[in-house]
């Protein structure tokens, strides 16, 4: 593997204290977020079909840290986590999960399509693999423009045995485009463990495949990923090319909101919640006196307002107006 | 003589028909996402029992790989096997289209005849339950347009039991089209139905005003729509068309020989559709004969979208079909 | 005023268009499998001297990884490119299916206006040069059936200069589909074409009795029936439709108002293509003013056979269009 | 690389003097038969879109002779060197080359499609990369079988970059399909250099991203290709799964009939074409006394009289009747 990245020892990036917060912050918006959606969902005040991204909290908001605003992301259907992470507003996210003209696609587009260019949230598509090619296409006109963004594709285990996936990384690496490739390995593609559809043991494998370095990363520990971004992130900055990370995590509520969980054992789901990722890093922070737990009482507190208001702006916002439906067809659809 | 039958809905009726057909043929063979009990027997549960009946190697669950499902159905089809495939939802075909269309709706004529690939590819689609633009769209008329293939779509449980089983057995790939949101759809079904024959469309209800024809689950909605229209005096001859290809010129065309007036309705995009085929058709052979101009309904040119109110607005609505009806009667 | 024309072909044509966008506009771009002058500018020359001209960033040869390459012209779409891509032939969009229909064509919309994907897919396509069954079909009618995308097919070099200016000036997703038969026809195009408009179809010869529509390299083939049918005394219309979606019903619906006679002829097979769409559209809004049935003519219900006795079979020729537009007559 | 397989050093299986005469019949045959159909081509004769396999003879040949007619091959529009190494009669290929009624398609599928069951040769996709998802299918059907056979996937290097590659050998290795993987590396993808495709500097190396046994082989070898093959091969009949095997060549005549090679260096076609593979094996076989260069003359011209024959039967022959165009549509199209 042809790798010029380091995240590992003494080279490896560790966020300050005020960036440690600050991805405890995108953790417990996550968090609560979902917490706030299966509670709307069971109520039946919201219907749609909703893909938990509880416990893989870490991976987003340890890589956004690393962005700003014009670094863009492509995310799939399990993405609202992403999203947040990426700091789409949360008022236009509830609005178009509720199907409202207020929300970023004016209720179009729904939970699986969320596109929220100012933070730079430019797509969420629901076909498996379908994220990464589009994110070479953003990479590419980065490099085109001469400027030093860089594209983030995310996408899950079970996207790496689609055709996709190969074409992009292959296109990446030899187009040494500014992009990385961040699989966020929860073990389960719906329900189909991953050793039973994946053929080798860790997705990063195939990195070598493209000439790329690509790694493995606990998705769990907010410094391991957080210096793993870093570096990817700076390599693509740098020109040097595209990454693959792997980030191993577990997903805490099933594939879609309503699924049993039967395919897993109810240990290695007890162990998993055993190490909420939000609570540990939140134990961390304390431990290590670099937040007290007042200060993040009162941040989870403060976030906790901000979903409240999400919801209400949510809900007593209007439905689109019946020409939504012919509008946004072509640039010209629906204008007089 | 009485026949005896049993309740069953859509997802029942086709996993009925399944299991049958592996119970009397030990070549037909199950693949696609999560199909076998170790994952569920689906997502809703079509394939529900069949892996722990007939076993893991002759029902088995894949990676996300759709090309490669098809393409093992197909070289396994080709060594005389008679696999169904699942793909999970028929906008997921589009990952699959060069093994569908170049590969297993040609080999057959290319090879002159020598190689056949009697696959079923199964799909479920249909707006209506909030899944949004990739999620929901019905592309029967890519497959109908594409010799080779036949497709099919059934509008409820007994005809889905009897077209699967005709469809396992053809020796040609069947595209079998499920719309999600009449899987929990129930009728009682004969316990010994024969397959129903592929190509033949029912006369659901004799008529002499208008034909309306449809399948899918829009012909549920005709089916009310032609119970309102007859409230009104509107005498409605209903035809489900069943097989979209080859479909049932025959039978439609003597029913609007008989009424003069038509009505197609389904729910993919009007434009394009296999209304289009159906109305340039009877146009052709009933010239002089039809009473006024057929009507055909389908989605707006669009997007399916998320937001319920412009979802309800995208499908064809039972009223929509009675304004058509009403309307090809003045 | 003299208009200054010059003698171009249709790859001329193309490339002319496609250099003048580039020299214009820095943001056009141009992608595919061997489009770059190390590759030899495209297989048939189309993209020929672009590279050297605008450089190798910008004119960029591919791997084989069709989805990759439309992957890659939506999200350099997305943020402000307009990207040019190649894919070789139009069969091939079969392994690109996903990135078309379900990205290229539904993200304005699924964005809600957001974002939007200005891109041109340029394929060749077409019977009769020998390719056999995976290499030569026309699949517009799946595009055209495809609500978000542009479907284009010009007949002839000074359309397919005007309407390619157009396609990627377009802000929307455009699908330019090149015969392989007709590259070498070649004609006069004026010197300073300006863009042709899209959705708009061209009455090329006007007439009184009837009116064949017809696109791509057929609509050459109905100008010569056209001619053939002068000398027995049929007046035909003839209109080149070029941009098959949107199509310019209004043009089309008045040019058979005032012939009442129909016939429409595509290279696609003929069931379920885009003729059927447009015999439905005429048999509603002209029922009681069509003097007959209107004919629609396409490739028979079959895969593009090799053998060149049964491929010159396949394709609608001269002969066919005259005598469907003489059934008309009767 | 979890490989289980032995191809060097004392492992490698060689190939018998009498195994060694056919892989010679079977190069020539390639060879002579590519002359006769270029010479035909160009006299007007025939018009087909031809891709010339001549440079490329030693793999299929190699391969072939541990197979038997059970056994299948799917390939690929550059196969007709694959077909007559796996014994597709001269006869009915050239008729349907020709688009005779007498060719294997009654001149359907022509020399893109042509499929021979009997002799194994089951499919030819004109596709790029679609050999590999099919043939994943023929060896699903073995292993359902419970036989020993065996499917052999043809492809070329640039193939290795579209999707159908990563989605096959995944699904073959997690599945220990009897399938081998074949690359034909013959260094160009129609005009495009292997080394502007092709992100990783050898195509074996992502056997490794699919936890499968992959190697790179001289392919103008032929004893290296044997050994490599009847490793392969072996394995897949004992049920250990598949391997990928990339064998590096070169295309004498260019990607298709009328190419002019302006994409190669001068160089670098000179230096191919003076290490012929066919004549370097005749020459060896000679040298080490397993043949002489009367009996190989013999040989040769014995073919030489076949391929005569063949041009002439499929010449001869009858075009297929109109009714062919509407039948084989579906299994009753065209029954009366
Ligand atoms: C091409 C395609 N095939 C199948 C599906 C159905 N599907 C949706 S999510 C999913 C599982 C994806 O698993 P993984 O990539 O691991 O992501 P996760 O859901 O675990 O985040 C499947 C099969 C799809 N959306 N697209
Ligand atoms: C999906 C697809 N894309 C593009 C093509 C056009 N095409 C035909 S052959 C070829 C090059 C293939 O190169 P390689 O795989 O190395 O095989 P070779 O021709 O060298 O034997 C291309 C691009 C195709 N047939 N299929
Ligand atoms: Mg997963
Ligand atoms: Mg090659």
């Amino acid at each position: 593997m042809a790798s010029t990245l380091h995240i590992t020892g003494s080279n490896a990036a560790v966020p300050d204290a005020a960036t440690q917060i600050e991805i405890y912050r995108r953790m417990s918006l996550i968090a609560q977020n979902d917490e706030a959606s299966r509670k709307i969902i069971r109520s039946g005040r919201l219907m749609m079909p909703y893909y938990s991204g509880r416990g893989q909290e870490v991976i987003p908001s340890a890589i956004s840290v690393n962005l700003d605003d014009s670094d863009q992301i492509c995310t799939i259907y399990r993405g609202i986590h992403d999203m947040l992470a990426k700091g789409v507003p949360l008022r236009v996210l509830w609005a178009e999960i509720a199907g409202r003209v207020t929300g970023t696609c004016k209720g179009k587009g729904g939970p699986m399509h969320i596109t929220h260019p100012a933070s730079g949230a430019i797509l969420t598509t629901g076909i498996v693999g379908s994220s990464m090619p589009i994110a070479n296409g953003l990479a590419w006109s980065y490099k085109l423009d001469k400027s030093r963004r860089v594209a983030i594709a995310y996408f899950g285990d079970g996207a790496s045995n689609i055709g996709a996936f190969h074409e992009s990384l292959n296109l990446a690496s030899l187009w040494k485009l500014p992009v990385v490739f961040v699989c966020q390995n929860n073990r389960f593609a719906e329900h189909t463990r991953y050793e039973n559809g994946t053929s080798v043991d860790q997705v990063s494998k195939r990195a070598a495949g493209y000439n790329m370095p690509g790694f493995t990363v606990d998705g769990n520990d907010p410094f391991a990923m957080y210096a793993a971004a870093n570096a990817a992130i700076a390599r693509a900055r740098d020109g040097e090319g595209p990454t693959l990370i792997e980030a191993m995590t577990f997903r805490f509520h099933g594939h879609v909101f309503g699924d049993d969980d039967f395919y897993m054992t109810k240990q290695e789901k007890a162990e998993a919640l055993a190490k909420d990722p939000v609570a540990g890093f939140r134990g961390r922070l304390i431990a290590a006196g670099t937040a007290t737990e007042a200060s993040l009482t009162a941040l989870e507190a403060e976030i906790a307002a901000q979903i409240q208001d999400a919801v209400e702006f949510a809900l007593s916002s209007e439905m689109p107006p019946l020409e939504e439906l012919l509008r946004d067809v072509y640039a010209d659809s629906g204008v007089a | 003589m009485t026949v005896q039958t049993k309740k069953l809905n859509i997802i029942q009726a086709i996993n009925e028909a399944i299991a049958e057909a592996m119970e009397a043929d030990p070549k037909v063979l199950v693949l696609g996402e999560d199909v076998a009990d170790r994952e569920g027997g689906g997502v809703v549960g079509v394939t529900r029992g069949l892996s722990a009946r007939f076993g893991d190697e002759r029902v088995r669950s894949t990676p996300i790989t759709e090309q490669a499902i098809i393409g093992a159905a197909i070289g396994v089809a080709i060594n005389g096997y008679k696999p169904i495939a699942e793909i999970m939802l028929m906008n997921f075909t589009t990952v699959a289209m060069d093994m569908i269309v170049n590969h297993a709706a040609k080999l057959r004529f290319m090879s002159g005849g020598q190689t056949s690939v009697p696959i079923v590819i199964r799909m479920m689609t249909g707006a209506g339950i909030a899944s949004g633009g990739q999620h929901s769209d019905f592309l029967e008329a890519w497959f109908a347009h594409t010799p080779g293939l036949k497709v099919v779509a059934p509008s409820n449980p007994e005809d889905a039991k009897g077209l699967m089983l005709s469809c396992i057995v053809d020796p040609d790939p069947c595209m079998f089209i499920e719309c999600s949101r009449a899987y929990g759809n129930s009728g009682m079904v004969p316990v010994d139905l024969a397959p129903i024959p592929l190509g033949k469309a029912k006369v659901v209800q004799e008529g002499s005003d208008v034909t309306i024809i449809s399948y899918s689950e829009i012909f549920v909605r005709a089916q009310q729509a032609a119970a309102e229209l007859a409230k009104e005096g509107i005498s409605v001859e209903l035809i489900d068309l069943r097989t979209i290809s080859p479909w049932d010129r025959e039978t439609v065309v003597a029913s609007v020989r008989k009424t003069g007036r038509a009505v197609v309705a389904h729910e993919a995009v009007r434009a394009f559709g296999v209304g289009a085929e159906i109305v340039a058709t009877l146009q052709d052979e009933l010239f002089g004969i039809l009473k006024g101009p057929i009507k055909r309904l389908g989605a707006p040119y669009t997007s399916v979208p998320f937001s319920k109110v412009l979802e309800d607005a995208f499908v064809v609505s039972v009223a929509d079909i009675a304004a058509a009806a009403r309307a090809t009667m003045v």
